[in-house]
């Protein structure tokens, strides 16, 4: 996020798109109906009617995989009624001529039909987004989960710098992070490409600097991503794959690609708390300790880094991450003990410039730190880009509407997209083992629209099977008006009755991300 | 289309005539906003609907945009509202102090006995239910009783008999 | 209706109002019943009809009837209010029975006062 | 903002404008007794101030005023310990008393609550003015937690940060009088309601009236409370975890700079996962295809030789790790420097996009 | 032979003029003190006035009017919102009920003055739905001086303009107070918060706003119209004007009266009341309602004030005045009163919730001769207690019926907890009915009459009451020619 959580309570509009806040992150969530009470203008565009569309002001039930085309609208609308912050564009943005030129004959009329929305309802959204003093972007995988996943979030920078709302506070463009650590990870340099704190792995100086502290020379050549490891990997050409914290085997798309690739790799380490589905494919499987029973920091999707704390000893013979992390690295000769995580953690700081500030010590007193945090002196940063963006001048990157890779057609005639329940999280490797919460959401579902279920002659709960291009499923229906007649939508969490069988493996070519949120689908009764 | 019109796709619970709910929409219709008008909606729908139960409870949360136990809430507070029908012949006796200076209570025993009924419920055959109101503002005919649109002024406990022949 | 649109104007209707209250005084006999929700409870509506019937029978035809609120005195409700031309306002309270007829066809019709009269126990403040 | 001077007690004490009493007091160490009020709520004229246990005797003022919901004015003079200010603070216990049931032998609450400390604090046992008690059925249609509205005491929290904080609005007041409690809609059990099991209302109950259910027995004085961050989304709400023989039994939120004091329902409910019977307790190597337990030497060993080998036999970059965005950043940091500098190769990435 | 008493400001047109007619008001000067307002006086000078009348609150209280807009007029505000309390919540009080019926536009014209005063442009009636021909009138009203330019926009052709909507309460007793009214107008249960802020700063959706009686509001017309000092010049020394009362109970002359401040409670139950009827005994007075209390032969010579009743423990009120004769019990009474207020209550702060349920069991207990001196004393600390933490003016005057009444009537109290009696003979667990031997002719209507069959003897034999099968109905006593049953 660029700017702070707390900070969208003084929003005066919040634009939520690509985010069924209210399950995905119940607090922030909660947080924005409380803006709403307080008078904050909410807009929601997503395609299916979630809870707070209830509490929009404009909701915009899009078709999935049209977001660009109604943020585009949205944009064209307000330079044709001259609501765009003029003043700010000439003094902190550049190529805004181009975005200009882009949009110039892309109507909200035509967004409108791209969307299946009213151009009416997305004028008055432009409206409110622009006029506010203050406005703020929140999204999340619904964006960036398409194969112009990139080109999304690139579309909703262009708005956010239209409107000048980059760089101040309770305005910005804010992803919602949907791992408590994904920040983190990414911060830390669990990237193909770049160091901790993104330094780029290609840079001579940076890859130096690193040579330096771990005291071994390394590579320079940018690594494979998740989806090109899985594809390499079924072909064979991955013999060692390290898992940690992680199961492919629900999470990733085209699942029966994702275990063929497994079963290919010659030697395969997996590190968790369970045996997960893909701790079963390994050789090595490493007992780890979880949250409640190790020392560390995660930092949270406003880059608020925090602590962990240990509440028990690591059941069974089981050990931290860290240890066992450590434990290999001596292994493979590169010997350093920490007796700590917090001596991990005074390791990173030497190299990681924007957590150089940071402490054990800062976070015992002060609970929490956001990055960039510099120096010991450096109160941490609430909201990026204060005063002129971090490179200079904010970048207009226009893109243009361009369809989902896969779109119905006569065999698959419906739009397939996918979600999160508020009752599971993620694998369920965690949820699932929580009777209450089982209780509550027991087994995966395909909501459809009640047209659509009468024309299947489907009634709620009765077992359909969904299929695409890549496989076939049997799951319960669930008869909802939440979704228009042609969407029909399913959540990720369940090992069966996976969604992610179906799932398209086509990817943004920028970011890798596979197109979740899109693809072409046919439900029949059993 | 609002949720309320949606569900209204389907037959009232209750087999109120959709008329009913017409109207209720064309009233609320006429509001200035729909913020603050919760009570003022609620006075129309039991002025409609006789009562207020669940189902016109629910229709009026929808309409409003306001969570139904708000409404709940909001109904159970105040005694001019009902969840259950009235009689056909509601019967209102003033508990006003006056009222009650005069005798009011021997009325109300009187007509408890007589329609073997207690206050706030129902004869068994719908025509008459039993309430105390506070103050009518009619201290002056105390004790007052009143028989839907009918009052009763300076009303003893033996003319009960002849209150409840009178619609019988 | 006009709009008023200013004091003067306002002023203006007054007066013009008192001189055709003050006229209809002068030649007409005046009942006023008192209407509140205590006087229709106890039967002033009824009053008021009987009182037209009477004196339509009786072949009386200056009667001007109005209505107002509460009289204050709920204790002897119905009342009525009634000015005969020149002459102060009386008014006469349980006004139950034939007790309307009465007023009819004795107070209106001879200016024969019948009891029930309640005497004003007040000041008022007129402006 | 300007500055004002009253005094508490005899001690002067100088507070901003709009500053409450009870958070003037609080400044010059003076304790007042609270029971509804809500830490949450930041304006004081938020209070609902139901309650009235923290009310204290203003000079010149005809009736007691709370301390939690009384704004200061320049030159106030509160007397918090007055005689009359005891006496009506008592007067406030016996009244609550006299509507809750006296079972705290075997109140799970007991030793966390509110009501029971105050008792004890003001000396009082039984309450002097017994009467009718509300009767209300056990609650127990939620997965989560149990609502026994006998034990409410009408402090309203639950209310307030179901509809303010939470925003869920699953619950209301309803009713009116003696029988004034909080309710589901048409005051059926919470499962009729639209509650998403946050728990954030049992989580502010000051009493026994809501609590969670739990699987194992446990009593306040009993667990260990260790601040931590939530492990589910991005959010990063903070809590507490409570633990009893090492097993995690409970959590609370805390007032973290992200949740303020919120939780969700996996924070607040789904941690049984940590000492479930699944959890892998040792490593396992795959012999004749099968898993079968060994000991961390074994493991590493194994682990060590075949990194050795590959990177001989097929080059560095035919290894690949995954790290993992549920792990602590000293752990994303170790993972990246094993496959960086451990494997020799960038192939390191993790499900930041899945 | 005509005295007067009563001097009619408020309800000066009331009875008077057709309420149902503009024209009819206007005839007597309506709209007059608006327009002046309009056309000759700054709204500063409105708000002068009014302090210098010395006009306060009418519903109860008594704080300044003029005192109260001024604090409204002070916080600068896009909206501001004048309401009228019509809430007549007071058990046996209708004077608002008269005036709304009586005489609408007087109270429209001065909302319009209240909002030229303050500065603002809105204001809401709040009115109990149980008055539907107030409701029917007040629309009338509103909509025909709408029609002649007298509300609306631009009115008498200023740049002021007013509107005036109206909002039904849902019978509950606690929305007469003002922070309760202004949550039920917003929709809301009619829960009172603490204050301050008072309405005058943060009121009707958190905008200034005045809360004024009807009654209070039906002075203003004249006020303006006739000026403070004669308004000042009438009453005593810290109340001013005149007050309406709604004298019913035993009384003879059981009506509305509008009497000057400082009138002593002889004249109004004798000169203006006319007496006790049935040549019973004056027993007392409930004034304020459920938050006042009993005055007794004791008061008879007091003038009536706002400070001479508070002194006296009771209170103004809205102006309700029950008259009780010796065959009220006062334990009786102020159990009713208690009833009243436990039924009321909203429940939200502790010691209204549970304490009057509290009260009210204790005063059960003794009514039914299971008190106990212990009680007495019970009832007393919790009653003060009570009115010293109570959230809001309901709940701080709860226990006065019960304070006044023991005060004044602690023999009847000690009565009933240690001699088992009810004086009065009203609680009928107290009662015993017997048969006074020689009086007895054996008629058998006693038995006859009886519900229970528990008076047995033979006819012209003296006849037997079953005290244990008895239930005190008061029949036998009723029917008896002879004299010969005695309730004691």
């Amino acid at each position: 996020m660029t700017n702070s959580i707390d900070e969208l309570m003084d929003s005066g509009a919040i634009f939520i798109t690509g985010s069924n806040t209210t399950e995905g992150h119940p607090v922030i969530g909660a947080k924005i109906r409380r803006a709403k009470a307080k008078g904050t203008k909410i807009i929601v565009a997503e395609p299916r009617k979630i809870e707070l569309a209830a509490d929009a002001d404009v909701f915009l039930q899009i078709t999935p995989g049209t977001n660009i085309a109604l943020y585009n609208g949205m944009m064209s609308y307000i330079i044709s009624e001259g609501l765009q912050a003029a003043e700010y564009i000439k003094e902190r943005t550049e190529n805004y001529d181009e975005l200009v030129a882009t949009l110039a004959d892309f109507t909200p009329e035509k967004a409108a039909e791209i969307c299946g929305v009213s151009a009416e309802d997305i004028k008055s959204a432009a409206r409110m987004y622009a006029q506010a003093p203050k406005a703020a972007i929140v999204y999340a995988m619904g964006v960036t989960q398409h194969t112009t996943g990139t080109e999304g979030v690139m579309t909703l920078s262009n708005l956010a710098l239209l409107c000048g709302n980059i760089g101040i506070e309770s305005g910005g463009i804010n992803p919602l992070r949907g791992q408590n650590n994904v920040q983190g990870a990414c911060d830390m340099g669990g990237l193909p490409g770049t160091y901790p704190a993104y330094q780029s792995v290609a840079n001579p100086e940076i890859k130096a600097k690193f040579e330096k502290a771990w005291g071994v020379e390394l590579s320079d050549k940018v690594g494979l991503t998740l989806t090109e490891i899985v594809h390499k990997a079924g072909h064979g050409d991955i013999k060692v794959l390290y898992i940690m914290g992680e199961n492919p085997m629900v999470s990733d798309p085209d699942l029966h690609h994702v275990e063929e690739a497994l079963k290919n790799t010659e030697f395969l380490i997996v590190q968790d708390i369970f045996l997960t589905e893909t701790a079963q494919l390994a050789d090595v499987v490493l007992p780890a300790a979880s949250f409640a029973e190790k020392d560390g920091t995660f930092s949270n999707t406003e880059r608020r880094v925090q602590r962990v704390r240990k509440a028990i000893k690591p059941v069974g013979n089981c050990k931290p991450d860290w240890q066992i992390l450590m434990d290999l690295l001596n292994k493979l000769g590169i010997e350093k003990r920490y007796a700590s995580a917090e001596e991990v953690f005074n390791e990173i700081t030497t190299v990681t410039p924007s957590y150089g500030g940071i402490s054990y010590e800062r976070l015992e007193e002060l609970g929490s730190l956001q990055w960039p945090c510099p120096t010991p002196d450096h109160a941490g940063t609430k909201f990026l880009h204060s005063g002129k963006v971090a490179r200079g001048l904010g970048l207009f990157k226009p893109a243009v509407y361009k369809p989902s890779a896969e779109l119905p057609d006569a065999d698959y005639p419906y739009i397939m997209t996918t979600g999160r329940v508020l009752y599971h999280y993620h694998t369920r490797t965690m949820t699932g083992k929580v009777d209450g919460l089982n209780k509550l959401s027991p087994a995966s579902f395909v909501e459809i629209n009640p047209a659509l279920a009468e024309k299947l002659g489907v009634t709620d709960g009765e077992m359909v099977a969904v299929s695409t291009r890549r496989g076939q499923i049997e799951v319960a229906a669930k008869v909802t008006a939440k979704l228009k007649e042609n969407v029909i939508f399913m959540p990720f969490h369940f090992a069966v009755g996976a969604a992610n069988v179906l799932t398209n493996t086509a990817l943004d070519p920028i970011a890798k991300i596979p197109e979740y949120k899109v693809c072409a689908a046919s439900v029949k009764k059993i | 289309m609002s949720n309320c019109q949606e569900k209204q796709k389907c037959e009232s619970q209750q087999g109120f005539p959709e008329t009913l709910f017409r109207e209720l929409d064309a009233f609320i219709e006429t509001l200035p906003t729909k913020e603050g008008h919760l009570i003022t909606v609620l006075h129309k729908a039991q002025s409609l609907f006789g009562y207020l139960p669940e189902e016109i409870q629910q229709y009026v949360a929808d309409a409003l945009n306001l969570p139904v136990v708000q409404v709940y809430g909001v109904i159970s507070f105040y005694t001019f509202f009902t969840q259950i029908p009235k009689g056909k012949n509601p019967i209102a006796v003033c508990m006003g102090t006056a009222c009650f200076v005069k005798g009011a209570n021997k009325v109300v025993d009187a007509l408890k006995q007589q329609l073997q009924v207690e206050i706030g419920e129902v004869t068994p055959d719908g025509v008459f239910s039993i309430d105390c109101l506070r103050c009518v503002g009619a201290c002056a005919l105390a004790p007052v009783v009143m028989v839907g649109e009918k009052v009763y002024a300076n009303v003893t406990a033996d003319q009960v008999k002849d209150i409840i022949a009178d619609f019988s | 209706m006009a709009k008023i649109k200013s004091l003067a104007e306002l002023q203006k209707k007054r007066d013009e109002l008192q001189a055709v209250a003050a006229k209809t005084k002068n030649e007409k006999v005046i009942v006023n019943v008192s209407l509140a929700t205590c006087g229709i409870a106890s039967g002033g509506k009824e009053v008021m009809e009987a009182m037209k019937q009477e004196a339509a029978a009786l072949g009386i035809n200056n009667v001007e009837f109005t209505m107002s609120g509460c009289m204050t005195y709920c204790f002897a409700e119905p009342t009525v209010e009634i000015t005969l031309p020149g002459k102060e306002p009386v008014v006469f309270g349980y006004i139950k029975g034939d007790k309307a007829k009465e007023l009819v066809s004795k107070y209106i019709k001879s200016g024969e006062l019948v009891d029930g009269v309640i005497p004003a126990s007040y000041e008022r403040i007129v402006f | 903002m300007s500055m004002l001077t009253i005094t508490i007690d005899g001690q002067a004490v100088e507070m901003p404008a709009g500053s409450t009493i009870l958070a003037a007091a609080k400044k010059v160490g003076i304790d007042i007794p609270t029971l509804c009020q809500l830490d949450m709520e930041k304006q004081f004229n938020q209070q609902s101030a139901a309650c009235r246990i923290c009310v204290v005797e203003i000079e010149k003022r005809r009736n007691l005023a709370p301390a939690c919901a009384t704004s200061i004015m320049d030159g106030m003079v509160i007397k918090t310990d007055s005689q009359r200010v005891i006496e009506a603070r008592k007067t406030v216990l016996h009244l609550m008393l006299s509507d809750h049931p006296l079972d705290c032998l075997t109140c799970e609450k007991a030793g966390a609550c509110k009501l029971q400390d105050l008792c004890y604090q003001y000396g009082i046992e039984v309450s002097d003015y017994p009467g009718l008690r509300n009767d209300y059925p056990l609650d127990a249609s939620n997965e989560f937690y149990t609502r026994d509205l006998n034990k409410c005491v009408a402090c309203r929290r639950c209310v307030q940060v179901c509809t303010n904080f939470q925003s869920t609005k699953a619950i209301a007041f309803g009713d009116r009088g003696f029988t004034t409690h909080p309710v589901a809609p048409f005051d059926k059990g919470m499962s009729d309601s639209t509650c998403v099991s946050c728990g954030n209302c049992v989580s502010v109950c000051p009493v026994g009236a809501l609590l969670s259910k739990s699987k194992e027995k446990f009593r306040s004085w009993e667990v260990s409370k260790v601040k931590t961050t939530c492990s589910y989304c991005g959010v990063g709400c903070q809590m507490n975890l409570l633990a009893k023989e090492n097993k995690v039994v409970g959590v609370e939120p805390m007032d973290g700079a992200s949740n303020s004091s919120l939780l969700c329902v996996k924070g607040k409910y789904g941690f049984n996962f940590i000492n479930h019977p699944d959890r892998l307790k040792t490593p396992l190597i795959r012999k004749n295809g099968e898993l079968v337990e060994a000991t961390w030497d074994e493991a590493y060993g194994l682990i060590a030789d075949k990194v050795k080998a590959t990177k001989a036999e097929y080059g560095n970059d035919a290894l690949a790790g995954l790290t993992s965005a549920r792990v602590t950043n000293e752990e994303n940091y170790l993972f990246q420097k094993l496959v960086r500098a451990g494997f020799g190769t960038n192939n390191v990435d993790h499900c930041a996009r899945l | 032979m005509v005295d007067k008493n009563q001097l009619r400001i408020a309800t000066r047109n009331t009875g008077f003029i057709d309420p149902e007619s503009v024209e009819s008001y206007i005839a007597v000067g309506g709209y007059q003190a608006l327009g002046k307002c309009l056309a000759e006086m700054k709204p500063a000078d409105v708000i002068d006035l009014m302090k210098n009348s010395g006009l306060r609150g009418r519903g109860g209280a008594g704080f300044p009017t003029g005192v109260k807009w001024g604090f409204a007029a002070k916080y600068a505000s896009d909206t501001k919102y004048v309401v009228c309390n019509a809430d007549e919540g007071d058990p046996g009080a209708f004077m608002d009920r008269a005036v709304l019926e009586g005489d609408p536009h007087n109270v429209l014209e001065a909302m319009a003055i209240g909002g030229y005063a303050i500065g603002g442009n809105k204001g809401t009636i709040y009115i109990r739905a149980e008055y539907p021909l107030a409701i029917a009138r007040l629309k009338l009203a509103i909509q025909q001086a709408k029609d002649m330019g007298l509300l609306g926009d631009n009115i008498m052709g200023t740049d002021f303009s007013f509107d005036i909507e109206l909002k039904y309460g849902a019978g509950a007793f606690v929305c007469g107070e003002e922070t309760a009214l202004i949550a039920s107008m917003e929709g809301n249960r009619g829960e009172p918060y603490t204050k301050p802020p008072f309405p005058a700063e943060a009121g009707y959706w958190d905008k200034p706003t005045i809360v004024n009686n009807v009654e209070t509001l039906a002075n203003i017309p004249a006020i303006i119209m006739k000026g403070a000092d004669w308004f000042s010049g009438i009453g005593t020394e810290t109340s001013k004007g005149t007050k309406v009362f709604c004298i019913c109970g035993k009384i003879n002359n059981v009506g509305l009266i509008e009497v000057p401040m400082g009138t002593s409670l002889k004249t109004v139950i004798y000169d203006v009341g006319g007496g006790i009827p049935d040549g019973k005994e004056f027993k007392a007075v409930q004034t304020g309602g459920p938050s006042g209390g009993a005055l007794t032969y004791k008061d008879l010579d007091a003038p009536i004030d706002y400070e001479n009743l508070v002194a006296r423990q009771s209170m103004m009120g809205s102006g309700g005045m029950i008259v009780m004769d010796e065959d009220d019990c006062m334990v009786a009474v102020a159990k009713f009163f208690l009833d009243f207020t436990m039924d009321e209550t909203c429940g939200k702060c502790t010691p209204c919730r549970i304490g009057s349920k509290r009260i009210y069991e204790i005063l059960d207990k003794i009514t039914i001769g299971q008190g106990t001196e212990a009680d007495l004393e019970k009832l007393r600390s919790l009653s003060h207690n009570i009115k010293d933490t109570a959230l809001c003016g309901l709940g701080q005057t709860m226990p006065n019926p019960v304070l006044s009444t023991m005060r004044v009537f602690e023999d009847e109290y000690r009565a009933h907890v240690i001699d088992k009696k009810c004086p009065a003979g009203v609680c009928a667990d107290l009662l015993e009915f017997t048969v006074v031997e020689e009086k007895c002719v054996g008629c058998t209507l006693c038995a006859r009459v009886c519900p229970v069959n528990c008076i047995s003897g033979k006819p012209k034999e003296v006849h037997v009451i079953d005290q244990a099968a008895c239930i005190k109905c008061g029949a036998c006593l009723d029917k008896c020619k002879f004299d010969a049953i005695i309730k004691q």
